[in-house]
């Protein structure tokens, strides 16, 4: 058991924290911090367990700081995106969504977008 | 030994951090610690002895997220949304573009 | 109620899902790595043109990720505008009337200037690069937005698009040459290849804190906003 | 010669986004269409180059895998590079007459579509699963942007949504990504399968593999991970949403069928097989009756997605541990399954929107008497219905009945009851709309006709569809051997 | 020879190409419209005519390509098909000319001859598909092109009928689906061959052929309406005429009872059939059907409800009559085939005369109509007594074939059957005739429209005048080459001796 290994099991503790973040929290940006950690977590598992006998791998390395980018980019989309549909309907959760048609209770969807 | 202690610490911390973060009670407070938790992480690469991303980590995961968040977290609190605001409606007058296309 | 007991069973699930994970990784730990990718990776690190290892693989071995990884932070940029409107620079109270931070700000901003330099000048034999440096560039560039600095060239106009799309097209531009000269997509001729990736990771540096200055600056407000389709108004 | 076809299909897309990022709209739309024009003839001339001479890989920076990074340029792939170019170009045509140039916000469509065409050629050639990843985020994030250009609130909430899903999707991939990496330290597709029975018996690696899956099931919108899909492809733009039915949900199963077709011998089991495409069939069924009670006609058509993604999730069962033939006639039906779905769904979002810009609502019961006009886009949507129903000659009826002999011939004979069931469903939903089209009693005297290239568009790509099952046969021997791992030839 | 090869395909063209065009041609064109259709079905007629000389001289016609992996899409003309596709070409061209005046100043026209004709080149393709999996191909075109036809009107009840339609008819379609995909699993592709595929077969594949075959029944019964699955065309009745006409004569209850007999005939070969006891069960299943459909045609006062049910039996004959065992029954069966598609496209003509010209839909206001017009009454007239099966017309062919054929294999309780349903026939026929002649006219007609001299327009007189002659023609000439019965000699003898 290496500390790198330690660093690699962190990580899983990380993504299942984020997770159950993920599913569980309404507000938009606590779901980016939840994805956030989770993004975290999935790369020490996969420096920690590539590095686990001790020596430096630059590749997994290079992944990482690539997927780095990547999720900030994601983030800040995100952000953009979220503070913009508060902006338009004053919501910060997605619970105003309208759920799936259950058949039988046949409405017209709750039309939010239609400016009349 | 000592190693192995600050490998633990650091680790403890980390998921201390993340915990905090999703459920403490200020959105504020949260993106604060969000970005001590990135910083931790960059202490993780240090120790992964990946120093890149140890910079990358400072910079990019602490830094700008933690600016980008904080700056959100301050808009979403200050309720000013096109709704609620003072600001005249912008669909008001977009909205007479008939269907789109 | 149904709430708890909803939020109990997915935590079960996540737990569940930690232990099955954690089992994994330690399984895998056990068996030895079939492939010795670092060995590989020191053979060819001479024809690589870089001695730092991490910046080889991200912008000779594994280049075409980096590039379409450029490709996702453009993505992010013109998302980000296009549903911004960048006049808000003059929201009043997008200005922190922090009187410390002005002052900081004089010293920080050109400290943090020098240091992204170093970290892209580093890149080609130390830890540091592109990205390190570009996010230290654009952090600047906030401190200076939080400063009230206006930045004009970061609204939507050709200027802004431009920035965006520099390192992307100069990197996208040197990969095609690399085709037409005969070698793949993105082989760089050994004999130049330090040249262009420093060509490279310099504009990279510069287009990135651009992207993140801008997604940073895309203020929510704007106008962009029509009725759906089909949607009488 | 194939070099060059290769380094101008990578080449053309990344730069047309950045030349379409730098000009206004109506330039960027001559632009495109000559970008269009271009990606079009160089997918051609690669696919017939490969038809004729077989496939081969491409070492991207002259670096062979797995240090570097490797392109497999087979059979399937450029069936697949090939449909892209047909239905994105389609698409692209269509959006240049049909997006309001005036609306400034408009000018950003290209760029992300252009980027859209780089990730989805990226993921049919990529034989890497870290590029992979990659490609996948590249699709996610122009097909979000794509969403929400412009949207109001519910556009919005939709993106945000979307973006969520997918975003947790690429995580869980990645992290099986991770596990497999730790395992083989290699990341090439070709090289793991063929250490796999080494580490075969892992219960590591299976692990990564349902994680792998898990992900991209959930980007692909399979039952019950399909909420995010409906709100997203019925609120956007209509050459947008079949962009993102006809081809970005294909993305991702696309890669889930290839690792399922190499790691599933060894890591996969009778159970998962069965679970996936019980899955699958809950979501034809499900969707479909869905899509029947929708009251908004982009809806329906966003609904049926899901109903028609879920055939194709039969393949995993129908290909784990049954005979070489009947796998092949699985893969052959999926395949066929995917093209035409692509075809036909494309056809229908197309043809829904002009028929909104028409009738001037979103309502299905606003079409009432529609069909008084003879419009044609009302034709190129029936036509794309039938091939929904699986009904004989489309294309849709050639995966049906291809996927019907598998099942019959691996003995999974509870199949059948959803190939048969989901065609019956589908026809419900389709004759919905046609039977609102023919009600007499309204008097919808306002008609606008829509410009006439709007509506050539859905309804050459609903023939495309429709003629698919005539000949069916050379498409499949061009893929001969689908997934074969040294390509097409 | 290539002309031989391409010629069925042609046949097929005529009339989609016809569809397309029209579909392209504006609203208003109606005499470009209606001079495409009468050039196309003119065109088919001759193609038809070429094929049936050719095929008599001991030609031969296919088109085929592989469609799917191990799958050919096949178009052949042989005996069996020329059967139902002269019917179809020459039926095609009357109805085409009487749905020409019926329409007349009616809306949508263009949208029904476009769908017309496409239902037209489905049956075509029915007639000439030269093994199952392109029948099928064929048949589930029919089903969507007649669609619109049915709901033609876009009423509440037509837009009903068309519900139910296509609830039935693709439901049947998925059986059949299920049937063909499983015989294909298990034997491989089939064209059709005189005498089958299965007369010597192994044991073990008993059971699933059994299994099939009344799947494929199942599925084909839908169309040709047998008991219990015949609740949808009674509602069909919606349509226009010349839609119900075109329906129960020609296209689609035809279809189903064509796609039988090639399916007892053709895939499981009459010994073999027999051998596996499926034929007795087909037997009883039509017969239940003859004597159902008679009874309730019996209590149906609406004119054209009526004739639907007796639709009903008298599609039946065709199976009955290939469920006999020997050859003189498929005679009688298959000549029905042609027998019942004129009778009945006769009547229907004349009910819809009596619709359009004197607005009469129920029976009990057609009292004086025969004066009112004779030349309707009379084709009717004839129509019904051809039903009834009374000499020399072409019914009474038909039915004396059958009961022989019967009498021949000892199936002595087929001739009962045959007895009592010709006896229900006069029962449900007579009345309506005794009205059109002898009742003198109670009330004025619900709304009458004038044609000139003629009784009606011209388009709607001829075509069922022509019908009706036809029928006397052919039932004295029935000995006659290229009469219907000789023909079909000529298709049993390949079916039985070969």
């Amino acid at each position: 058991m290496s500390a790198s290994l330690l660093y690699a099991l962190a990580g899983v503790a990380l993504c299942g924290i984020g997770l159950f973040g993920f599913i569980t929290l309404a507000h938009l940006l606590r779901k980016l911090l939840a994805f956030n950690l989770i993004g975290s977590g999935v790369f020490l598992v996969l420096v920690g367990l590539a590095q686990r006998h001790g020596e430096p791998d630059p590749v997994p390395q290079a992944l990482v700081l690539t997927g780095i980018v990547v999720a900030i980019a994601a983030t800040a989309l995100a952000v953009v995106l979220i503070r913009r549909y508060f902006h338009l309907s004053g919501h910060t959760t997605l619970r105003a969504e309208t759920p799936e048609r259950v058949p039988g209770r046949l409405k017209p969807q709750t039309r939010g977008d239609n400016p009349e | 030994m000592t190693e192995w202690l600050l490998d633990g610490l650091l680790v403890f911390a980390l998921l201390v951090t993340a915990v905090a973060t999703l459920w403490s009670r200020d959105l504020f407070r949260a993106v604060v610690i969000f970005i001590a938790f990135g910083l931790l992480m960059a202490l993780a690469w240090v120790r992964l002895r990946a120093p890149d991303l140890a910079l990358a980590e400072a910079a990019i995961g602490a830094g700008l997220t933690g600016v980008l968040l904080l700056d959100a977290v301050r808009h979403l609190k200050s309720g000013r949304s096109g709704r609620s605001g003072p600001r005249p409606e912008p669909e008001a007058e977009e909205s007479k573009g008939g269907v789109s296309g | 109620m149904r709430r708890s007991v909803g939020i109990r069973a997915v935590a079960g699930v996540c737990l569940a899902f930690v232990i099955a994970l954690g089992l994994a990784v330690l399984g895998i730990a056990e068996t030895p790595a079939h492939v010795d990718l670092p060995e590989l990776l020191l053979e060819s690190m001479g024809q690589s043109g870089v001695e730092h290892p991490v910046t080889a693989v991200l912008l000779n071995f594994r280049s075409y990720d980096t590039l379409l990884e450029i490709g996702v932070l453009v993505i992010a940029g013109i998302a980000g505008i296009s549903v911004s409107r960048t006049t808000s620079l003059e929201d009043p109270e997008l200005r922190t009337s922090d009187s410390l931070l002005y002052a900081l700000q004089r010293w920080f901003v050109p400290l943090m200037l020098v240091l992204a330099g170093y970290l892209l000048w580093a890149g080609a034999d130390r830890p540091g690069g592109a990205f390190q440096a570009g996010a230290v560039l654009a952090a600047t560039g906030v401190m200076m937005r939080l400063g009230g600095i206006p930045m004009d060239f970061l609204r939507p106009g050709i200027l802004l698009r431009l920035g965006l799309a520099l390192g992307f097209a100069v990197f996208l531009l040197i990969a095609l040459a690399s085709a037409i000269g005969g070698e793949a997509f993105l082989a760089y001729p050994p004999a130049v290849a330090k040249q262009l990736i420093i060509l490279i990771e310099t504009v990279l540096t510069l287009s990135i804190a651009m992207v993140l200055l801008a997604l940073f600056v895309s203020a929510p407000v704007n106008r962009a906003a029509e009725p759906g389709e089909g949607e009488s108004p | 010669m194939i070099l060059g076809l290769m380094a101008g299909l990578l080449f053309t897309p990344l730069a047309w986004a950045v030349l379409t990022l730098l000009s206004g709209f109506e330039r960027s739309r001559l632009i495109s269409w000559l970008g269009i024009l271009i990606q079009s003839l160089v997918s051609f001339a690669l696919w017939a180059a490969v038809a004729s001479e077989g496939g081969f890989h491409y070492q991207l920076g002259g670096w062979p895998a797995p240090l570097g990074i490797e392109l497999r340029v087979d059979g399937l792939a450029v069936t697949f590079v090939m449909l892209t170019a047909v239905v994105g170009g389609a698409c692209g045509w269509h959006a240049g007459i049909y997006l309001d140039p005036k609306k400034n916000w408009h000018r950003y469509f290209w760029p992300l579509f252009w980027f859209l065409w780089a990730g989805l050629n990226g993921v049919w050639l990529g034989a890497d699963l870290f590029n992979l990843y990659v490609a996948l985020e590249l699709i996610s994030l122009s097909a979000v942007g794509l969403v929400a250009l412009g949207g109001q609130a519910d556009a919005l909430r939709a993106a945000i949504r979307y973006l969520m899903a997918a975003l947790l999707g690429s995580l869980a991939y990645l992290l099986g990504v991770a596990l497999i990496y730790g395992q083989f330290g290699s990341l090439s597709m070709g090289g793991i399968s063929e250490l796999l029975p080494a580490g075969s018996g892992q219960a590591g690696l299976i692990f990564a593999l349902v994680l792998m899956i898990a992900g991209l099931a959930l980007k692909t919108a399979l039952f019950p991970l399909h909420g995010w899909l409906p709100p997203a492809h019925g609120i956007a733009k209509s050459p947008v949403s079949a962009l993102l039915s006809a081809l970005v949900v294909k993305a991702s199963f696309y890669i889930a069928a290839r690792l399922w077709l190499e790691f599933g011998e060894h890591l996969g089991s009778y159970g998962l097989a069965q679970l996936v495409g019980a899955l699958g069939g809950v979501g034809v069924l499900w969707g479909s009756w869905l899509a029947f009670r929708q009251t908004r006609l982009k809806q329906v058509v966003a609904y049926s997605s899901v109903a028609q993604i879920g055939y194709l999730f039969l393949l995993f069962p129908l290909s784990w541990g049954v005979s070489e033939a009947v796998s092949l006639q699985a893969q052959q039906g999926m395949t066929l399954q995917v093209i035409s779905h692509a075809l036909a769904k494309a056809a229908m979002f197309l043809a829904a929107g002009n028929l909104i810009m028409s009738v001037g609502s979103n309502r299905v019961d606003a079409l009432a008497g529609v069909s008084r006009f003879l419009p044609f886009s009302l034709f190129s949507f029936g036509l794309a219905g039938v091939s929904l129903m699986g009904l004989p000659p489309t294309g849709g009826f050639a995966a049906k009945w291809l996927l019907l002999q598998a099942s019959l011939g691996s003995g999974q004979w509870w199949w059948l009851i959803v190939l048969l069931g989901g065609g019956l469903l589908s026809a419900a939903y389709v004759f919905r709309v046609y039977r609102a089209s023919f009600i007499e009693n309204s008097d919808t005297d306002l008609f606008f006709h829509p410009s006439r290239s709007l509506e050539v568009i859905p309804m050459i790509l609903a023939l495309l569809s429709l003629g698919l099952g005539l000949v069916a046969e050379p498409v499949l021997s061009v893929m001969a051997l689908p997934f074969s791992k040294g390509g097409g030839g | 020879m290539t002309a031989n090869t391409q010629i069925p395909l042609f046949a097929l063209l005529t009339s989609l190409l016809a569809s397309v065009i029209i579909f392209a041609l504006p609203e208003k064109g109606h005499r470009l419209r209606t001079s495409v259709n009468l050039a196309a079905a003119g065109l088919k007629l001759i193609l038809v005519g070429v094929m049936v000389w050719g095929i008599f001289h001991g030609q031969s016609f296919e088109f085929a390509f592989t469609m799917l992996p191990g799958v050919q899409f096949v178009l052949r003309a042989d005996a069996l098909s020329m059967l139902f596709a002269g019917l179809s070409a020459v039926l095609w061209l009357l109805t085409t000319i009487y749905a020409v005046g019926y329409l007349e100043d009616s809306p949508n026209r263009s949208r029904f001859f476009g769908f017309f004709s496409l239902c037209v080149a489905s049956t075509m393709g029915i007639a000439l598909a030269g093994n199952l999996f392109t029948f099928f191909l064929f048949y589930e075109m029919l089903t969507l092109s007649t669609y619109p036809l049915v709901v033609h009107r876009g009423t509440r009840q037509a837009l009903k009928a068309g519900r139910n339609y296509i609830i039935y008819t693709l439901t049947g379609g998925a059986v059949l689906l299920l049937a063909i995909a499983w015989l294909h699993g298990l034997v491989g592709d089939l064209p059709f061959r005189p005498g089958g595929h299965f007369s010597g077969l192994e044991p073990e594949l008993q059971g699933p052929l059994t299994l099939v075959f009344v799947l494929l029944i199942a599925g084909l019964g839908v169309k040709a309406a047998l008991v219990p699955l015949h609740g949808w065309l009674p509602q069909a009745m919606v349509a226009p005429a010349p839609v119900s006409a075109l329906l129960h004569a020609v296209a689609v209850v035809k279809a189903g009872a064509f796609g039988i007999v090639r399916v007892v005939c053709e895939i499981y070969g009459l010994e073999a059939a027999s051998q596996m006891g499926l034929l007795s069960g087909l037997a009883l299943v039509s017969a239940i059907t003859i004597i159902y459909g008679s009874t309730r045609a019996l209590y149906q006062l609406d004119l054209k409800r009526r004739l639907a049910f007796s639709t009903i039996s008298q599609v039946s004959y065709i199976i009955l009559g290939v469920s006999l065992f020997g050859p003189v029954g498929v005679a009688g069966g298959l000549v029905h085939l042609v027998h019942q598609g004129i009778m009945k496209i006769t009547l229907f003509f004349c009910a819809g005369n009596y619709a359009e010209t004197l607005g009469v839909h129920r029976i009990d206001e057609l009292d004086g109509a025969g004066r009112r017009m004779p030349g309707t009454s009379v084709a009717f007239t004839l129509g019904a007594f051809g039903m009834i099966g009374a000499p020399p017309l072409a019914g009474f062919v038909t039915k004396w074939t059958m009961g022989t054929g019967a009498l021949a294999v000892g199936m002595d309780w087929v001739v009962v059957v045959l007895v009592v349903s010709s006896l229900l026939n006069a029962a449900y026929f007579l009345p309506i005739l005794h009205r059109i002649w002898f009742a003198g006219q109670q009330q004025a007609w619900p709304h009458e429209r004038r044609w000139g001299r003629l009784e009606t327009s011209a388009w709607l007189l001829w075509p069922p005048l022509i019908t009706a002659v036809a029928l006397i023609v052919i039932g004295l000439l029935a000995s006659m080459p290229f009469s219907p019965l000789s023909w079909v000699n000529l298709i049993v003898e390949q079916e039985v001796m070969q």
